[in-house]
């Protein structure tokens, strides 16, 4: 075990090369790389807070997208002006109508909001294992999608939220993948994460060595919806539009791909197949372009994801960190 | 290369839109293909360069990023109002031109600004051309509306096509929904069945235009089945047959049938490249989102999105493949013909063409 | 550890009094009138033929069954009915006949988890480094290392505790239930899969861990040398239901005992 | 709302859910013997569905043969997915496959696209198969008929093959526990293949009736009843075939009937009624509707 | 009948038997003792064939005059059908298979309907337990009866080879002295036993010949009356004084 002061030096190290690093990017990328770095960081987000519910606590979560989209509208609500909502939203509720909040303070009620929604969606289906949970989950996102698609007055239902404004951009999203690693990091190396490895490796052993399993559980559940909401916050207000299409079950296989490929409960593996699955996706696109072969992409990007899995089929990294970000936690 | 002027084509071409978005693409591409064939623009080529954008908004908003920073100098793209919103704002921030090939919501030109331009009419337009017809030429006074809830495409249409037809003083005598990807609709035919209407208005994308034919057909139900431009597929008497496909009318852009030269040479043509006749009316639009965009560049004498912008937003009479367009209204959205087509036994005819109020 | 908790409890009767116990699954009777008594510090035994009901009167001491009527009583206190972990928390602590470890954590972290009942923090002093949250964490690691060194596993500490072998898994398992500081360890077959020799170093440590901590144990076991060695008194069932009690010797010699479980064989 | 309405509605309801059923059945055979959610599955009813269209563009082949030869295609698909797929990640964790089986869903498709176009192509069948029946107040087509009798007829020739033959038996086995199965001389990776075939060969049968049905099929076309199929099987309890058949019908029936009978402006909620009441029935029955429930022993 | 020469197998990356020799002869009840990790159920499952060992060559020879076989590498399903069966460490019963079925699936590859009847016969009157619960899944059986469920199922195979990993595991005091005398029974009908047991005073008590196994490799042998009075082994294995 080393030092406290260590720890914290290596973070503020840490912290001051990604400032560097997201100066760096702003000055010397042109507009379409910069939205991919956003995009990817906020991957991260969404694929490491779906790794404190689906890795840590071995819930089989595929509602992730709908606490994003819940986190999303509340923000773009939250941070429309007053006068666009009285356009785009004729019959919202006086108080909120009238209501314009900054965008940290609306992402954060957007993360909050997700996470209450988590808690009592939690309440009720976190009793469900394995497939059971996954298809209730899986109903819970169909629920919120088709209610969204449906609830005119404050989402405007398919046509959705747009011309929202672009308050999106690396400073905001780094410092939140940020906080987002840290406390996950955090969360892994404590009692409590600890718990919730417990929890997914055996519940009767864990519960008989006195965790609460429904407590763990609806917590580890709310805690990954709370980031997947501040990322629906950013999500939005860096498309500038939201719409129910976009938060579908084929975007809660992609993170879930995401967490399983890096491996389930690997911090540095979401991390990474974050990255690296938001940039391939990219990577095609000019061999698309230049050969008129539109599916390609998705077929190599498939192949590559059969064959990692096929070597390595717990994942890039287990359930574990590499060892030298390992070595300071124990 | 500098001699090439590059123009992004933004489609969803894998996912769920594709089956729509890809003969878009498909007629932008051909229209290229023609001006270069003709010797190209201000001495250059014209390449549509297509970007593919997965039915998904992030790919939109990224896809539109790279075209930006690819130097394309005007986009076009779309069948869909929710794609069309996050990637055209992009065009606009950055002063360069987006021409919607087939989002029909007249509003967007308003909610995107001025760099936004429309090749097809308005969803009113259309609606109220087949309300209209429904009304005086069908006769019908009692009518259902079937609407896809999951689209916003299909909620605009449904929503003026009330609005037109209760004006006129027909009734609504019920309204049901379905969403995108529905496959069995026996549910609203058995309501459909007992409320005795006079014709029955299903507003969905051509996915479902032949499957709720069908299956309308079937149940025995030989009410006039009339809807806008998601109809305008050969699904519509290939999936019923030609025995079922009776006494269906849309309201849809006016090159289906039509005998003008533009319209004759652009299938033709469209044939000779991808041997089969255009999909649906995304592949004559996607192919006029191109014609306006390089009419203009004619005209502007250089592919500076500001000059562009106003030979665009100047556009007066083109002959496009979809009909005259003039952008003469406060909206944005085209002055431009509407058909309504009847099938009969599996047949199209042109019944008549509407022409929106001055 | 649980010394001092444990003198109080002396005073008051029995530590775990069970009454009536009864379980069915579906129509199976498992279980019924089971009844016993523990006084604090005992070595209580239990044996019966497989299929007896061992198991499912530990699977009900420790809440991870509900049981169909009966009650349980735990220092002085009504806890039919209750959940694991707050069983748990009351001061049950249990292993299990099929080993039930976390795989994927290392032993040192299979036995820290035992700590987080008592010691852990909740969200908010863990992501912020509250009250404590960094001495409780660090003052977690010492015991751990403290019980692995009991149980001689130190060595081990590092290895995914699913790589073990089964020898060893065992002593984990009896390492992370004494680390939930129990009033009560319930063990549910220790010695199975050890060779004799092991068997013996096993019956040491129970030993060890009976008389340094003066816990209270109920030990389940078919190695006689183990049960008739170590433990006080000697519950016997058999088709679920009691069929004597008392000490080795009287349950040695118990006809029906022989006839029903021990056969031939009591060397 | 009167009877023959009711009845009408029930009866859609059958035939939609006799469908999803025969897709649920065999997803949930796959899903028994290597604990695989084999999401590509649907795909195989694309395949199958195509299969069809191509066959029937030949001259003169009978009706029956087409569709044995679907059924061949089906279990000649199943068996290259599992052993390019599934065989070489063997023994890895469940999700590994799940997510292996997103990725063979995810080609397939986009073969389908990049080989076939995603447009939507029309599928009819001859016309005595669509001749309207009446039987009082309940309506249906010849092929309704069909695709309901020989889904059942099918579901019952695995259900006795499944329990009352020695593969079957063989496959039971397997699905417990590989390493032991093998030393009774159970050659398992066979055995898993004959699982995949069978179960492919279902799906793609059901591709053809899915086609007939609704006259329209598309390269997408598969992840409708990929998802119903997983569903239904999870509401029936996953590893019984008798509930996932059960779970189909469920499901089918639940699709139709809240739209219904319930009012026209619920129509568009109708998939947050449909997953709200299989919320519900989960909820209630944890292990769904005929899942094992044998307690964890500890 | 059986020969094992210098066998070294890995699982993953560990190094578990290195260089284990040992012989079954026709007839004979052959016991493998060792501690936890020695790596006796290593052994065992190369012998049936579910590890391929890395060198080294397992000879058998079903009947006298059938010609050796090297099934070091050959499948497990290959080997069951030349007569070797193996009752698994935890008894690996088909826990959702009634009782009747897992005996069934013993006798898969046979086809002698009357033959399967006439064993099943014999094994349920050799374990009435097992007769009596025919139809209830073998999953909620008790301990002691799922291992006399896999040794039954074992028999159903007619092996001329039968081995054991520790099929007293776990089983109270009478049910051990059954199955122990049961092998003796089963051995005295012509079938050959090799048997892992911890509990090392029986397994020598009932074996003619023994082997000790420590970190892979084999360190002593002989007739087990012999070993059994060995100091090391009584130290080590055997306990007390
Ligand atoms: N979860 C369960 N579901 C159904 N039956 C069960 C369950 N748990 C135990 N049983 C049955 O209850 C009876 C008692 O089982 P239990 O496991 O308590 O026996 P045991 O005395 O521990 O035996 P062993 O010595 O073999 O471990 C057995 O007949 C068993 O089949
Ligand atoms: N799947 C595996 N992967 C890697 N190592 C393994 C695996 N299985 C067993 N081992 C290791 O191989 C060694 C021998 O194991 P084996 O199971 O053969 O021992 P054993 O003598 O049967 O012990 P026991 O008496 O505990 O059953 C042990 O050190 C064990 O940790
Ligand atoms: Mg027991
Ligand atoms: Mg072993």
């Amino acid at each position: 075990m080393t030092t406290t002061k260590k720890n914290q030096a290596v973070f503020v190290v840490a912290g001051l090369a990604g400032l560097a690093l997201v100066a760096l990017f702003r000055a010397t990328l042109d507009d379409y790389a910069l939205s991919l770095a956003n995009f990817a960081g906020i991957y991260i987000i969404l694929a490491v807070s779906l790794n404190i519910t689906n890795g840590f606590t071995g819930l089989f979560s595929l509602g992730h997208p709908a606490f994003m989209a819940i986190g999303g509208y509340v923000t773009a609500i939250l941070c429309m002006p007053v006068m666009k909502k009285s356009m785009f939203l004729p019959d919202l509720p006086a108080w909120l109508g009238g209501l314009t909040l900054p965008f940290l303070p609306a992402m954060l009620v957007g993360g909050l909001m997700a996470a209450l929604v988590a808690l009592v969606i939690g309440a009720a289906v976190l009793r469900l294992k394995g497939h059971y949970l996954a298809v209730a989950t899986m109903g819970f996102l169909i629920i919120v999608q088709v209610l969204i698609t449906n609830w005119d007055t404050v989402t405007r239902g398919p046509l959705g939220l747009n011309g929202l404004e672009d308050l999106t951009n690396l400073w905001w999203v780094y410092p939140l993948v940020c906080v987002t690693i840290f406390c996950a990091w955090k969360l892994k190396f404590s009692s409590l994460g600890r718990s919730m490895l417990a929890v997914r490796e055996d519940e009767m052993a864990a519960q008989c060595l006195g965790v609460n399993l429904f407590r763990t559980r609806v917590m580890s559940l709310a805690i990954g919806a709370f980031f997947a909401g501040v990322a629906g916050g950013l999500w939005a207000h860096l498309i500038t539009a939201i719409t129910p299409g976009s938060f579908s079950l084929i975007m809660a296989f992609n993170i879930v791909v995401m967490v399983v490929v890096g491996g389930n409960g690997s911090i540095t593996g979401s991390v990474l197949t974050a990255i690296v699955f938001s940039m391939l996706t990219e990577a095609f696109r000019p061999l698309e372009e230049a050969w008129d072969v539109y599916g390609v992409g998705e077929i190599v990007m498939a192949l590559v994801l059969i064959l990692s899995l096929i070597y390595r089929p717990g994942g890039l990294f287990g359930s574990r960190e590499p060892a030298f970000l390992r070595a300071r936690e124990e | 290369a500098d001699d090439t002027i590059k123009i992004a084509g933004l489609f969803n071409l894998t996912g769920g839109m594709s089956s729509i978005d890809t003969p878009g693409l498909n007629g932008a591409k051909l229209a290229a293909k023609l001006i270069n064939e003709k010797g190209g623009l201000l001495g250059k080529k014209v390449e549509v360069i297509g970007y593919d954008t997965k039915t998904d908004q992030k790919a939109a908003a990224t896809g539109a990023k790279k075209s930006l920073a690819d130097g394309c100098v005007a986009g076009l793209g779309y069948g869909d109002t929710t794609f069309v919103m996050a990637a055209a704002p992009l065009y606009q921030k950055k002063g360069r031109p987006f021409v919607t090939s087939g989002a029909t919501h007249p509003m967007l030109p308003k909610w995107v600004g001025e760099y936004m331009f429309m090749a097809p009419f308005g969803d009113d337009d259309q609606s109220y051309a087949i309300a209209d017809y429904t009304y005086k030429k069908l006769g019908a006074r009692k009518v259902v509306v079937w609407t896809d809830n999951s689209m916003d495409f299909t909620k605009a249409l449904s929503k003026f096509f009330k609005e037109r037809f209760k004006k006129l003083g027909g009734e609504i005598i019920l309204e049901d929904f379905f969403m995108m990807g529905d496959k069995d609709f026996s549910a609203q035919i058995a309501r459909l069945k007992k409320a005795g209407a006079d014709a029955v208005f299903v507003s969905s994308i051509p996915n479902e235009a032949g499957l709720t034919t069908k299956q309308i057909r079937e149940a025995g139900l030989t009410l006039p089945i009339v809807s806008g431009d998601g109809f305008d597929t050969e699904l519509i008497t290939t999936v019923p047959g030609p025995k079922l496909a009776n006494d269906v009318y849309f309201a849809t852009h006016t090159y289906r049938e039509d005998k003008r030269p533009e319209v004759l040479n652009f299938i033709e043509e469209y044939k000779k490249e991808y041997n089969r006749p255009p999909e649906n009316a995304f592949a004559a639009l996607g192919f006029d989102a191109v014609g306006l965009i390089a009419d203009a560049i004619k005209r502007a004498g250089t592919t500076d999105g500001k000059e562009l912008r106003k030979a665009l937003a100047a556009t007066k009479g083109y002959k496009a493949v979809t009909g005259e367009i003039t952008y003469s209204r406060p909206s944005g959205v085209p002055m431009k013909g509407v058909s309504v087509i009847s099938v009969k036994n599996g047949k199209y005819k042109v019944e008549e063409v509407w022409m929106p109020a001055k | 550890m649980s010394g001092p908790e444990q003198n109080k409890n002396l005073a008051t009767g029995p530590l775990l009094k069970v009454e009536g116990l009864e379980k069915r699954f579906g129509g199976l009777l498992a279980l019924s009138d089971y009844s016993v008594e523990i006084a604090p510090g005992e070595l209580m035994g239990l044996i019966g033929p497989n299929g007896a009901g061992k198991t499912t009167v530990f699977n009900l001491l420790s809440g991870v069954l509900c049981p169909s009527g009966g009650s349980i009583c735990f220092c002085g206190k009504d806890i039919t009915g209750q959940r694991p972990d707050q069983n748990a928390f009351s001061g049950i602590s249990r292993t299990f006949q099929n080993i039930r470890l976390f795989n994927d954590l290392s032993v040192l972290d299979n036995i820290k988890t035992a700590f987080h009942m008592h010691s852990g923090k909740g969200l908010f002093k863990t992501l912020f480094n509250l009250a404590g949250y960094k001495a409780s964490e660090k003052e977690m690691t010492e015991k751990a290392l403290e019980y692995l060194e009991i149980l001689n596993l130190l060595e081990h500490r590092h290895t995914p505790a699913g790589n073990l072998p089964y020898g060893l898994m065992r002593k984990v398992e009896i390492a992370r239930a004494l680390a939930a500081r129990p009033k009560l360890l319930l063990l549910d077959e220790p010695a199975a899969g050890m060779n004799p020799h092991e068997t013996e170093e096993l019956t040491g440590i129970i030993n060890l861990i009976h008389g340094k901590f003066g816990l209270t144990i109920f030990l389940v076991e078919h190695d006689m040398k183990v049960i008739m060695g170590i433990c006080e008194r000697i519950q016997v069932i058999n088709q679920g239901s009691v069929l004597t009690q008392g000490s080795p010797q009287e349950v040695r010699n118990n006809p029906e005992v022989i006839k029903a479980y021990l056969g031939s064989s009591t060397d | 709302m009167d009877l023959g309405y009711v009845l009408q509605q029930l009866v859609n309801g059958l035939i939609l859910g006799s469908m999803y059923a025969l897709v649920a059945v065999g997803f949930s055979m796959i899903y028994s013997i290597i604990r695989l959610i084999n999401f590509a599955h649907g795909d195989v009813v694309m395949i199958g569905a195509f299969a069809t269209l191509g066959l029937m563009q030949l001259d003169g082949v009978p009706f029956l043969l087409v569709a044995l030869a679907v059924l061949s295609v089906g279990g000649f698909v199943g068996v290259i997915i599992e052993r390019g797929a599934f065989r070489p990640m063997r023994g890895a964790p469940q999700v590994t496959g799940f997510i292996a089986s997103l990725g063979v869903s995810i080609m397939l498709q986009n073969l389908g696209i990049l080989f076939l176009t995603a447009q939507p192509r029309n599928f009819s069948f001859p016309d005595y198969l669509q001749t309207l029946l009446n039987l009082g107040p309940v309506s249906f087509r010849v092929i309704d008929l069909v695709i309901m009798i020989s889904a059942f007829i099918l579901m019952a020739v695995l259900f006795f093959l499944v329990n009352r033959t020695k593969l079957g038996m063989a496959m039971r086995a397997t699905a417990e526990n590989l390493d032991v199965a093998r030393l009774m001389g159970i050659r398992i990776n066979k055995t898993i293949l004959a699982t995949f075939a069978l179960g492919s060969s279902l799906a793609a049968i059901a591709g053809l009736m899915w086609g007939g049905k609704f006259g329209q099929i598309d390269p997408l076309m598969g992840f409708v009843p990929g998802l119903k199929a997983f569903v239904a099987a999870v509401i029936g309890g996953v590893t019984s075939l008798s509930g996932a058949m059960l779970g189909g019908i469920l499901l089918g029936l639940a699709e139709v009937l809240f739209v219904g009978l319930l009012p026209p402006i619920y129509s568009a909620f109708r998939d947050a009624f449909v997953f709200g009441l299989l919320i519900v029935i989960l909820l209630v029955l944890p292990n769904g509707l005929l899942g094992s429930k044998m307690e964890d022993r500890a | 009948m059986l020969k094992l020469n210098d066998i070294h197998v890995y699982r993953g990356q560990t190094y578990v038997l290195k260089g284990v020799s040992l012989e079954v002869g026709r007839g004979e009840i052959v016991a493998l003792i060792g501690a936890n990790g020695a790596g006796k159920t290593t052994t065992l499952r190369t012998i049936s064939g579910l590890l391929t060992p890395k060198n080294g060559s397992i000879i058998y020879t079903p009947e006298k005059d059938d010609p050796p076989w090297d099934i070091s590498g050959a499948q497990a399903e290959d080997i069951v059908a030349r007569g070797i069966a193996h009752c698994p460490e935890g008894r690996g019963v088909f826990a959702q298979l009634s009782v009747r079925e897992n005996l069934m699936v013993g006798a898969y590859l046979r086809n002698d309907k009357k033959q399967i009847e006439y064993d099943h016969e014999r094994v349920c009157h050799m374990f009435p337990i097992l007769g009596e619960r025919a139809n209830q899944a073998a999953g909620s059986l008790s301990g002691g009866e799922q291992a006399m469920l896999a040794v039954g199922r074992a028999l159903m195979t007619r092996p001329r080879l039968l081995i054991l990993d520790e099929p007293s595991l776990g089983l109270a005091p009478l049910v051990v002295e059954f199955i122990f005398d049961m092998l003796a029974e089963i051995n005295s009908q012509g079938v050959t036993v090799l048997l892992v047991e911890q509990n090392a005073v029986m397994a020598l008590k009932l074996a003619n010949r023994a082997y000790v196994l420590e970190n892979g490799q084999v360190t002593l042998s002989g007739p087990s009356d012999e070993l059994a009075r060995d100091e090391k082994v009584r130290r080590a294995y055997l306990g007390g004084e």
